[in-house]
C-alpha cells in the first residue's frame, strides 16, 4: 500500500510508537490490580493453596494417626480444633483435606465451564443442525440429574480418586454452563459488531473468542465461581451417601458428612471443616465477582 | 421557563489528559427560544444535553450549576427527577438505535410514557393511549402509525427510530426540548417536517428548544440563537444574526466556510464512467418483510407484507460514487445489508466485481474483505462494547496482514486516525467513552483499514460537523482518485451528494425512481419526489 | 369381607413403629432381609415362637412337636387357629407352603432352611436343573392337624429352626392364585394387612379377629413406617410424630439423653459383628496368616470401640455366637484371643515374620459400618503398624459380588445374626458347609462338623450346647473370622406409648400399649 | 413455528432413546449382584436359586440383549416391574407426583426470591441491603443441602415443634414447604447472584438512560426494561436448575422421609435394579427435555429478534 497523500488537518507527525493493546482479557487485568475484592480473595485462594500443598505447616498431626482413645476431644489442648469421632486431629482433616477438596472443585468447575463454554457457544453461533446436535446431547446429559448420574458412574468407576471424581463431576455437570453461554451467545451473536467483524472476514474461532467470548462471559463467571462451592459441597453430598472419595483420601467433603451426623453433640466437628468450605466459596465467588466486575465494568462504570 | 446553566464544568477520569470535556459552559434559554448548540464532534455538545437531564455517567465530575425555573438540576434526587424528566424537559438521544428497548413494541414505550405522565384521563378507557401515540407518530411523520406501533424497534430503519424517539420526547409537551441532533438520520423532507413541528411548539406553546445540530443551514433557518463548542470551550455565542452572519472567532468562521452546498455541483468536474467495469450490480431485486401480528408462540401471518425493496437496479462502476437517496424507511440500508449479505433478498440478484454474491466461497470470501466494506447506519452498534479504540482498528490487521510487525501495524493505525480527523489519545477509549462523531469515524476508519475496493456507506457521515466531515469527503476523493475506489453513498444529505458522488439513486418505497448523473438530477429533476426532496433542502437561504 | 371392627370396640389409633420396605413379595419363604420380617412377623403365626420373657420357644400353632431320634418329627397342630380369611390352619398348609417354597421354579430366597427336610435336592437340585419331584419327601400328613416330617440327619434343633419366618404356612388361596395373593397378602398372625403395602410409604395392620395365639394385641394396630434414613425415624420419635425405632449409628452417642427411661434394651444381644478372613488366599490359609490373624485380633481394643464408637450398645465378643443365649459362655479355650493384648500381639506378627502390604477392610458403604471399620483399621494401624485401610464398596449388593468372585485380599466385615435362640444356630449357618448363610471365608473343618453332628444327636440340650462350644474351640484355633463385639440394638419410643420391648427373634410390637 | 416444535419433538424421541441408552449401559456397567443383595445381610443364596432369579429379570442375558428386550417392553406399554414385583408405572403413579410437588414449591419459591431478592440488590448494588444479601448468599452456597435438611429438621421439628421432623405418606402441598425450601436454598441464593448480576449490567444500558430521560419511574424501569431484558438468562437459569433440584431431591427426600421420585430412583440403582432404574430417570428425561423445550419456546417469545429473526 502506496502511502496516500492526505491533506492532513494537524501537522502532527504519526509517531510510530505502538502501546501495547490489550486484549479485552489484558484490560480486564489492568482493572482487576487495582480491585480490592479481588486482592482480599487472592489472599484467600493463596493461603488455601499453601494449605492444600504443604498441610504439613499448620498441624502436627496427621489425618491418619488417630486414636479413639481421644474421640471428640474438645478443642485447645493437644487438638487446635478438637479430634472427631475416630480421634483424629480436626485441624489435620482439614489441611489435609483442602488439597482433594479444592483439586476437585477448581478442577471439575474449570473443566465443566470449558466444555460448556465451548459447546453452547458453537452451538449458537453456527445454528442449524450444529446447534440442534449440540443442544440434542447437552439435553441428554442434562436430563441426568448431576448427583444421580455421579451415583451411578461413581459406582462405575474402578479407581476413585480426584481425578476420577472430578472427571465424572464435568462429565454430568457441563450442560447447566452450555445451557447459559448458548442462551447468552444467541443474543449477542445478533449484534452488529459480530457483522462487522464477519465482513473483515475475521475467523470464526477468533470471533468467538475475542467478540463473543469477553462479551457474555459475565453470567459464566458467575456460573463458573459459584460453581466450585457447589461441586466442593456435591462431593460432601457424595460422601454423604457414601459413594465420594475412598477412606483414605481424606476431604472435607467426608469430613462434614461424617460430623454431620454428631452435629447435635459436637457440632465443632462438622462446623470447623464446613467453615474451611464457606471460607473457599467466599474467596472464589468474591473472585469471580472481581472478575466479572472488570469485565463488566464497560457498562459499570456509567 | 427558563434554563440558567452558568459555568458549567464536566470531567471525565481519562488515565493521562485531565482537560474536561466541558469547561465554563453558561446559557440561559428562556421561553419561545430556539437555542442551537453546534461545534466540532467531540466538542461536549451532548455532555451539555447529558448534564442538564441529569443523565451522566456516575464516573463524570460535574461542577458549576443548571437552574430550571431557579431549581438546582444538579444533585436533584430521584423523587424530584420524575416531575422534570418526561413531564418538563423532553429529551431526544442522539442514538436513535439502542435508545429503545428492543423486548418491547414502540406502542408499549408509548403506553409506558403516556400512563407516567397521565397524558390521557383515566375515562378514556384502556385503549385510549394508542390514539394519542398514533396521533403523535403522525406528528413526526410516521405516518402508517398504527403498524408502527406493533412492530419492534430492530424492524424500523434507523430514521424512523428517530423519529418514535423525537414523538417520546415530545409526548407531555415539554416546556424545554433538547434534541441531540435529532435529524442526523433523516432525509430533507421529514426533517423539515419534524422541524416545523418544533418550530411550531415554541411558537405556539411557549416551549424552548435546544438544537444539538451540525447543520448550520437548519441553525440559521430555524434558531433564535447560537453557542458555538471547541473541544471543550465555549468559543462564542450570541444571536444567529451575530454569530451566523457575521462571527467573530476563528472557529465559527472556518465552520461556516466549510459548509458543502448544493450550488457545488455547477463548479464541479464530472467524470465519466459509463464505459467503466461494473463492479457492484444489483438486479431486480426484491425484499419483502413479513408483516406479522405478534402472537405469544405462533405469528400469525397477516396477509400484509413490507415491500422493503421493489425491482431494485443499481450499478456501480469502477471509480465510481454513487449516491443513494430517498426518504428516510425507503429502503436504503436494506440494500446495503442485501449487498453486504447480512439480509437475503426475497429475490434477485446481487453481482460484486462479476460474481453473484451468493457463489463467493472459502478462500475468496476472504480476500472479499479486501473487496467490500460496509460502514453502517448506527456507528455504536457496530463496535465491540468490549475494544479499544485500538483494538478495533487493529483486527483488520490481526488477520489479514499478519506478516507485518506491530509497529508497522501501530503506524498504520495511527494513519487510519489521520484520514478520519481522531486523536491519538482516543486510542485507549470504549465505544461508550466516545461521542457520537468519534464513533462515526472509527467505524469509518475500520472501514478503510483494508483498502477495499468498494466502500457501502450508510448515512456514514451524518454525526459529523462540516469540518470533519469536509475532510473525510476529500479522503474519499483522494482514495477514489489513487485507487479508483467505488462507492455505494446512502445519505439524505444532498449537499453532500453534490459534493462527493458522480451519480446518484433516488429511492422512494423501496423502488429507484429517478437514476442518474448528479448534475442531471439536480438540475433537472424528472420525478415529482426528487423535487420535493430538492426543495425542503434547508439554509438556502442563509448560503 | 369382614373388618375389625368387631374384634375391637376401640377406635382406630394404631401403634406407629419405622421400618425399612420390603422391597418384595410377603411370602415367607421369601422373606430372609429383615425390613420384610418385621411384616411378616405380623401377619404370620409360625408352630412356635420365642417367648419375649423367657426367651425360650414356646409353641404358637403347633400343639406339640415330638422326635424319638432327633430325625423324624411328628407335629401336632392346635384345632382353633384361623387365617384372617376365616379359613383354618391345617397340616396341608404347612405342607404345602414348605413343598412350594423349597421348589426351585418359585426360587424362593430363604429356601435353604429347608435343605434340612429329606427330600429337598430333589425338589432343589444344586445343578440348577428343574426339580424333578413334585412332594417333599420328607412331609407326610397324617391327618389334618397332624403331619410329619423327616430331616435328612439327626437334628435336635429343630424345633428351634421352626421358628423361622421360613417354616410359616400359607392358606388356600394362596395356591389357587398366588399373584392374587402377593397384591393382598393373607396371613394367620395377630394382624393382618388394612391395605395393600406401599412400598413408598409403609403398611397398616389391622387385628385379625380370627387369632387365638399367644400373640394377642395390647393395641389397636400397627402402622410401620419406612424409612431409608434412620435418624429421620429418630428425629420422629423425639417429635413424638413416630412412637418405636432402633436408634443406629451416630443417634446412639444420644439415645441415653434423649430419652432416659423411654429405652428398651434387648436381653439377647444383636449381631455378632467379625471381621472374617477369604481363606481361599494362599497367605491367609498358611499358619502365618493364622498368626497375624490372632495378632490383629489380640490389637483390637474392643472395649474402647464399643465405648466410643457404640456409645455402650454393644458388648466385647467372647465367642462366635451372641450372648444371652442358653449355654453361652464366655470362657471358650481359645477364646483369650479376642483379649486386648498389644504385646502379645506385636510377638506374634513378628513370629509370623510381619505383615508389610496393605491390610484392606472391606465394608459396604450402604451400611452404617463406616465408623467402627475405621477405628479397627487405625487400631490396628496404631497398636501393630500395620497398613490398614478402609475399603468401601458402594453397595451391599457389590461387596457381596466382589466377595464371591474372590476380590477380596483381606478381611471384611460381616454381622452374623442369630436367627434363633439355640447355640448352634449361627455356627451351623454361617461357618458349617450345611448352613445356607456361609461366611463366604471357604474355611472349612470336618472336626468342627463332627462337633455339631454329635450336638445335634443329644436329645438334651445342655449336652447339645457343650458339644457346640467344643465346636467353638475349633473356630477359635483356625480364627477364620475374629469376632469382635455384640451389638445391642434398642429401642426408643415416644410419650405416646408403653409396654415396649425389644427381642431379636420376634415382634413384640403386639405387647405396646398406646393411649 | 408449529414446525419447529415437531421437529423438536423429533429430537426429543432420540434423545430420550439415546439417554436411555446410556444408561442403560452405566446402570448394566454397576458393579455387584443385586440377587444376592436381596437375600438381605446374612443369608447367601445357593447358585441355583440366583441363577433361577437373575433369569426372571433378564439378569443373565448379554447387554444388547437385555436392553432389547427392555426396548421392546417399553414399546408394548410395559416399564418393567421391580424386585419388589411392583410394575414401575405404579411407583410413577404415585412416587412422581409428590416429587413434583416438592419441585414446583422450589422452583415457585426460588423464582420469587431468586428474582426479587437479585433485582433489589442489583439496583441498589453496594448498598447495605445489597451486601447483606451477598454476604448470605455466598455462606448458603458453601453449605450442602443435607447439612442445612439436618438441622432445619432438628430445630423446626425436634426442638422447636413448629412443624414434623418428617412429611407424612401423603406429602401434601403444606408439608412440603419446608424441605422445598431447604432443597432450593442453593438455586435461590445462586439465582440471586446470577439476576443481580444481570441487573447491574442492564441498568446501564442506552435504553434504561432513554427510559429515565423520559421520566419512567424507577421501579418500572426496573421491572419493564432491565428485568425483562435479563430474563433470558434467568429463564434459561430456572430451566437448568430445575434439573438440580429433581436431582437434589435424593437427598433432602430422605432426610425429610418424603416418600418422592428421587428415593425411588436411588433405591432401584442401588439395589442394582436395572431396568426399573432406567425406566424411571426416563421420566425424568422426558421432563427435562420438556422443561427445555419450553425454555427454547420462551426465548422467542422473550427475544423478538430471535422471534422475528432466522431462527425460526
Ligand atoms: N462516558 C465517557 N467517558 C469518557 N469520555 C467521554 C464519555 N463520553 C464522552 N466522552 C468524551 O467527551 C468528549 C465530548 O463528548 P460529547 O459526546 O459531548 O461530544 P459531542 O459534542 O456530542 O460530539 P458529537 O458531535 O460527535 O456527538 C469527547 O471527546 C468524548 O470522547
Ligand atoms: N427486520 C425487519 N422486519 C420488518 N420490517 C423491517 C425490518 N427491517 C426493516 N424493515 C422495514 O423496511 C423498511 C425499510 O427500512 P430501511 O432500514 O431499509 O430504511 P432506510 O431507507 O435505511 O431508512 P432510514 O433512512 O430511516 O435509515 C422500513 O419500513 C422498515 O420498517
Ligand atoms: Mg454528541
Ligand atoms: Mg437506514
Amino acid at each position: 500500500m502506496s502511502e496516500p497523500n492526505v491533506k492532513q488537518s494537524s501537522g502532527r507527525k504519526p509517531a510510530a510508537k505502538p502501546r501495547k493493546s490489550y486484549s479485552s482479557f489484558g484490560q480486564a487485568w489492568l482493572r482487576l490490580r487495582v480491585s480490592p475484592l479481588f486482592w482480599i480473595s487472592v489472599v484467600i485462594i493463596a493461603f488455601l493453596l499453601v494449605l492444600a500443598i504443604f498441610p504439613s505447616l499448620f498441624t502436627s498431626h496427621t489425618p491418619d494417626r488417630c486414636d479413639l482413645g481421644d474421640s471428640r476431644a474438645p478443642a485447645g489442648g493437644e487438638y487446635l480444633l478438637g479430634a472427631d469421632l475416630q480421634g483424629c486431629d480436626i485441624m489435620a482433616n482439614i489441611a489435609y483435606g483442602a488439597r482433594a477438596s479444592l483439586t476437585v472443585g477448581v478442577v471439575s468447575s474449570l473443566g465443566a465451564t470449558a466444555v460448556g463454554v465451548i459447546i453452547g457457544i458453537v452451538a449458537a453461533y453456527f445454528g442449524g443442525w450444529v446447534d440442534a446436535l449440540l443442544s440434542r446431547i447437552s439435553d441428554v446429559f442434562f436430563a441426568i440429574p448431576l448427583i444421580l448420574g455421579a451415583i451411578v458412574a461413581m459406582q462405575v468407576t474402578e479407581h476413585r480418586n480426584v481425578w476420577t471424581l472430578s472427571a465424572i463431576l464435568i462429565f454430568f455437570g457441563w450442560t447447566n454452563t452450555a445451557r447459559i453461554a448458548r442462551s447468552a451467545t444467541l443474543e449477542v451473536r445478533t449484534k452488529e459488531y459480530i457483522a462487522a467483524a464477519r465482513l473483515l472476514h475475521v475467523h470464526n474461532g477468533r470471533i468467538l473468542l475475542t467478540h463473543i467470548l469477553p462479551n457474555i462471559i459475565a453470567p459464566i463467571i458467575v456460573v463458573a465461581t459459584i460453581g466450585i462451592g457447589g461441586l466442593i459441597a456435591a462431593e460432601a453430598s457424595l460422601s454423604y451417601l457414601s459413594i465420594g472419595l475412598p477412606p483414605n483420601i481424606p476431604s472435607w467433603g467426608k469430613a462434614i458428612a461424617d460430623g454431620q451426623k454428631v452435629l447435635r453433640v459436637n457440632p465443632g466437628i462438622m462446623l470447623w471443616p464446613a467453615l474451611a468450605l464457606t471460607l473457599t466459596v467466599l474467596a472464589f465467588i468474591s473472585l469471580g465477582e472481581a472478575i466479572r466486575n472488570a469485565f463488566g465494568s464497560r457498562k459499570d462504570s456509567r | 421557563m427558563t434554563l440558567d446553566i452558568t459555568n458549567l464544568r464536566i470531567a471525565y477520569p481519562h488515565g493521562r489528559t485531565d482537560k474536561p470535556a466541558v469547561e465554563s459552559f453558561s446559557l440561559s434559554v428562556g421561553a419561545n427560544e430556539r437555542v442551537a448548540i453546534v461545534g466540532e464532534s467531540g466538542s461536549g455538545k451532548s455532555t451539555v444535553a447529558n448534564a442538564i437531564m441529569g443523565l451522566l455517567p456516575g464516573k463524570a465530575s460535574v461542577t458549576g450549576s443548571i437552574k430550571l425555573d431557579g431549581t438546582e438540576l444538579i444533585g436533584l434526587p430521584t423523587r424530584e427527577w420524575y416531575k422534570v424528566r418526561g413531564a418538563q424537559i423532553g429529551y431526544v438521544p442522539q442514538d436513535p438505535m439502542l435508545s429503545l428497548n428492543e423486548v418491547w413494541t414502540i406502542g408499549y414505550h408509548f403506553r409506558e410514557t403516556i400512563a407516567t405522565h397521565r397524558l390521557v384521563p383515566h375515562e378514556d378507557g384502556r385503549d385510549a393511549w394508542r390514539k394519542l401515540a398514533a396521533d403523535r407518530l403522525r406528528e413526526v411523520g410516521l405516518n402508517d402509525a398504527e403498524r408502527v406501533l406493533k412492530q419492534y424497534p430492530h424492524q424500523l430503519s434507523g430514521g424512523m427510530r428517530q423519529r418514535v424517539l423525537i414523538a417520546l420526547a415530545l409526548l407531555a409537551r415539554p416546556k424545554l426540548i433538547i434534541a441531540d441532533e435529532p435529524t442526523s438520520a433523516l432525509d430533507v423532507v421529514v426533517q423539515k417536517q419534524i422541524l416545523d413541528l418544533l418550530e411550531d411548539l415554541t411558537d405556539r406553546l411557549g416551549s424552548s428548544l435546544i438544537l444539538i445540530t451540525h447543520d448550520l443551514g437548519l441553525v440559521a433557518d430555524r434558531c433564535t440563537r447560537v453557542s458555538v463548542l471547541y473541544r471543550g470551550d465555549q468559543v462564542e455565542t450570541g444571536s444567529i444574526d451575530e454569530v451566523i452572519r457575521a462571527p467573530k472567532q476563528a472557529y465559527t468562521k472556518h465552520l461556516l466556510e466549510a459548509v458543502p452546498k448544493l450550488s457545488a455541483i455547477r463548479s464541479r468536474a464530472f467524470n465519466d464512467f459509463k464505459d467503466a467495469e461494473k463492479v457492484l450490480e444489483i438486479r431486480h431485486l426484491y425484499k419483502e418483510y413479513p408483516l406479522k401480528r405478534s402472537g405469544w408462540f405462533f405469528n400469525r401471518h397477516g396477509a400484509s407484507i413490507l415491500q422493503a425493496s421493489d425491482d431494485v437496479n443499481l450499478t456501480v462502476r469502477s471509480g465510481e460514487c454513487r449516491a443513494l437517496v430517498g426518504e428516510s424507511g425507503s429502503g436504503k440500508s436494506t440494500i446495503a445489508k442485501i449487498v453486504m449479505g447480512l439480509e437475503k433478498p426475497t429475490r434477485g440478484d446481487v453481482i460484486i466485481q462479476g460474481r453473484n454474491r451468493w457463489d463467493i466461497r472459502g478462500q475468496e470470501l476472504d480476500e472479499q474483505a479486501h473487496h467490500i466494506q460496509i460502514v453502517f447506519q448506527d456507528p455504536y452498534a457496530s463496535l465491540d462494547p468490549q475494544f479499544t479504540v485500538q483494538r478495533t482498528l487493529l483486527e483488520p490487521f490481526a488477520v489479514h496482514h499478519r506478516q507485518w510487525s506491530a509497529d508497522e501495524r501501530y503506524e498504520r493505525i495511527l494513519h487510519l486516525l489521520e484520514l478520519v480527523g481522531l486523536d491519538e489519545d482516543l486510542l485507549g477509549r470504549y465505544p461508550d467513552e466516545l461521542s457520537g462523531g468519534q464513533r462515526q469515524r472509527v467505524a469509518i476508519a475500520r472501514a478503510l483499514a483494508l483498502e477495499p475496493e468498494i466502500l457501502v456507506l450508510d448515512e456514514a457521515v451524518s454525526a459529523l460537523d462540516v469540518i470533519v466531515r469536509a475532510q473525510i469527503l476529500e479522503t474519499l476523493r483522494d482514495l477514489r482518485e489513487r485507487l479508483g475506489l467505488s462507492m455505494l453513498f446512502i445519505t439524505h444529505d444532498l449537499a453532500v451528494v453534490a459534493e462527493i458522488a458522480d451519480s446518484v439513486s433516488v429511492i422512494n418505497h423501496g423502488r429507484i425512481v429517478e437514476s442518474g448523473a448528479v448534475s442531471d438530477v439536480f438540475l433537472n429533476p424528472q420525478d415529482d419526489y426528487t423535487k420535493e426532496l430538492l426543495a425542503a433542502v434547508p439554509g438556502r437561504a442563509a448560503f | 369381607d369382614e373388618g375389625s371392627g368387631s374384634a375391637s370396640t376401640a377406635a382406630y389409633n394404631p401403634v406407629s413403629v419405622s421400618g425399612t420396605a420390603p422391597g418384595g413379595d410377603l411370602i415367607p419363604t421369601n422373606s430372609q432381609e429383615s425390613g420384610k420380617k418385621t411384616l411378616v412377623w405380623q401377619l404370620f403365626d409360625g408352630l412356635v415362637d420365642v417367648d419375649p420373657d423367657t426367651r425360650t420357644v414356646r409353641n404358637e400353632v403347633a400343639k406339640s412337636i415330638t422326635s424319638d431320634d432327633q430325625q423324624t418329627w411328628t407335629i401336632t397342630l392346635n384345632q382353633d387357629r384361623k387365617f384372617s380369611d376365616g379359613t383354618a390352619v391345617k397340616a396341608d398348609n404347612f405342607i404345602k407352603a414348605w413343598t412350594w417354597g423349597a421348589d426351585i421354579a418359585n426360587a424362593q430366597i430363604a429356601s435353604g432352611d429347608l435343605a434340612v427336610i429329606k427330600g429337598y435336592d430333589k425338589l432343589h437340585p444344586s445343578d440348577g436343573s428343574k426339580a424333578t419331584a413334585t412332594e417333599f419327601e420328607g412331609l407326610k400328613k397324617v391327618d389334618d392337624h397332624t403331619f410329619t416330617v423327616e430331616l435328612t440327619s439327626p437334628y435336635s434343633s429343630f424345633v428351634n429352626l421352626l421358628t423361622s419366618v421360613t417354616f410359616y404356612p400359607l392358606p388356600d388361596s394362596f395356591f389357587k392364585d398366588p399373584d392374587a395373593w402377593r397384591k393382598n397378602p393373607v396371613g394367620n398372625g395377630p394382624y393382618k394387612l388394612r391395605q395393600a403395602v406401599d412400598e413408598a410409604t409403609g403398611a397398616y395392620f389391622d387385628l385379625n379377629k380370627y387369632y387365638k395365639g399367644n400373640r394377642t394385641p395390647h393395641n389397636t394396630g400397627l402402622y410401620v413406617r419406612f424409612y431409608t434414613d434412620s435418624s429421620a425415624a429418630y428425629q420422629d420419635v423425639l417429635a413424638d410424630n413416630l412412637d418405636i425405632t432402633s436408634p443406629g449409628g451416630a443417634d446412639l452417642l444420644t439415645a441415653k439423653d434423649d430419652f432416659g427411661d423411654r429405652l428398651v434394651e434387648p436381653a439377647i444381644t444383636g449381631p455378632n459383628t467379625t471381621i472374617t478372613f477369604p481363606l481361599w488366599d494362599d497367605f491367609w490359609k498358611s499358619s502365618n496368616g493364622l498368626k497375624v490373624r490372632q495378632a490383629i485380633s489380640l490389637a483390637i481394643d474392643r472395649e474402647e470401640i464399643v465405648d466410643k464408637v457404640f456409645n455402650g450398645y454393644a458388648v466385647p465378643a467372647k465367642d462366635f455366637t451372641v450372648k444371652g443365649l442358653n449355654g453361652w459362655s464366655d470362657s471358650i479355650k481359645g477364646s483369650d484371643v479376642l483379649e486386648f493384648n498389644v504385646t502379645k500381639a506385636k510377638a506374634l506378627l513378628k513370629e509370623a515374620g510381619g505383615y508389610t502390604k496393605e491390610l484392606p477392610i472391606y465394608y459396604n458403604a450402604d451400611g452404617a459400618h463406616k465408623q467402627w471399620v475405621e477405628a479397627v483399621a487405625n487400631q490396628i494401624k496404631k497398636n501393630l503398624g500395620i497398613n490398614a485401610v478402609p475399603k468401601p464398596t458402594t453397595t451391599f449388593s457389590d461387596f457381596l459380588q466382589k466377595r464371591a468372585d474372590h476380590q477380596f485380599t483381606g478381611p471384611w466385615r460381616a454381622s452374623e445374626i442369630p436367627f434363633n435362640p439355640g447355640l448352634d444356630d449361627m455356627l451351623r449357618n454361617v461357618y458349617s458347609t450345611s448352613g445356607s448363610a456361609n461366611s463366604g471365608s471357604e474355611w472349612q473343618s470336618d472336626a468342627f462338623e463332627a462337633k455339631l453332628k454329635e450336638g445335634w444327636q443329644q436329645k438334651d440340650t445342655d449336652a447339645a450346647n457343650e458339644k457346640f462350644n467344643e465346636a467353638q474351640e475349633i473356630l477359635f484355633q483356625d480364627l477364620p473370622a475374629i469376632p469382635l463385639w455384640y451389638t445391642k440394638i434398642p429401642n426408643v419410643y415416644s410419650t405416646k406409648v408403653s409396654n415396649v420391648h425389644t427381642n431379636v427373634f420376634g415382634s413384640t410390637l403386639y405387647l405396646v400399649e398406646k393411649q | 413455528m408449529a414446525r419447529y416444535i415437531l421437529s423438536r419433538l423429533e429430537q426429543a424421541v432420540v434423545v430420550i432413546f439415546v439417554a436411555t441408552l446410556l444408561l442403560y449401559a452405566l446402570a448394566y456397567a454397576m458393579p455387584g449382584d443385586p440377587v444376592a443383595a436381596l437375600a438381605g445381610e446374612n443369608q447367601t443364596l445357593d447358585a441355583a436359586t440366583r441363577a433361577a432369579i437373575a433369569a426372571k429379570y433378564n439378569l443373565d442375558k448379554p447387554f444388547l440383549v437385555q436392553y432389547a428386550l427392555y426396548l421392546g417392553r417399553v414399546f408394548h406399554g410395559d416399564l418393567g416391574t421391580t424386585f419388589a414385583g411392583r410394575p414401575v408405572t405404579e411407583v410413577i403413579a404415585t412416587a412422581f407426583p409428590v416429587t413434583a410437588r416438592l419441585a414446583i414449591i422450589a422452583i415457585v419459591i426460588e423464582t420469587i426470591v431468586g428474582v426479587l431478592v437479585g433485582l433489589l440488590a442489583g439496583r441498589r448494588k453496594g448498598s447495605g441491603f445489597d451486601s447483606v444479601v451477598m454476604t448470605i448468599t455466598m455462606i448458603l452456597l458453601g453449605i450442602p443441602s443435607f447439612v442445612l435438611a439436618f438441622a432445619v429438621q432438628y430445630f423446626f421439628g425436634v426442638k422447636l415443634r413448629w412443624m414434623k421432623p418428617t412429611v407424612s405418606e401423603f406429602a401434601t402441598w403444606g408439608e412440603l414447604v419446608v424441605p422445598a425450601l431447604v432443597l432450593a436454598v442453593g438455586s435461590i441464593a445462586f439465582l440471586i447472584r446470577f439476576t443481580r448480576s444481570g441487573v447491574v449490567d442492564a441498568l446501564n444500558s442506552d435504553h434504561v438512560k432513554a427510559a429515565r430521560a423520559r421520566g419512567i419511574h424507577e421501579w418500572r424501569i426496573g421491572l419493564a426494561h432491565v428485568l425483562r431484558n435479563v430474563l433470558i438468562p434467568i429463564v434459561t437459569v430456572i430451566g437448568t436448575e430445575f434439573g438440580g433440584l429433581l436431582g437434589g431431591a435424593i437427598i433432602t427426600e430422605s432426610v425429610f422421609n418424603i416418600p418422592g421420585f428421587g428415593q425411588q430412583v436411588y433405591q432401584h440403582i442401588i439395589r442394582g435394579e436395572t431396568a426399573p432404574t432406567v425406566s424411571l430417570v426416563s421420566v425424568l428425561v422426558i421432563i427435562f427435555v420438556t422443561v427445555n423445550l419450553l425454555v427454547d419456546l420462551l426465548y422467542a417469545v422473550l427475544n423478538p429478534k430471535v422471534r422475528y429473526g432466522s431462527h425460526e
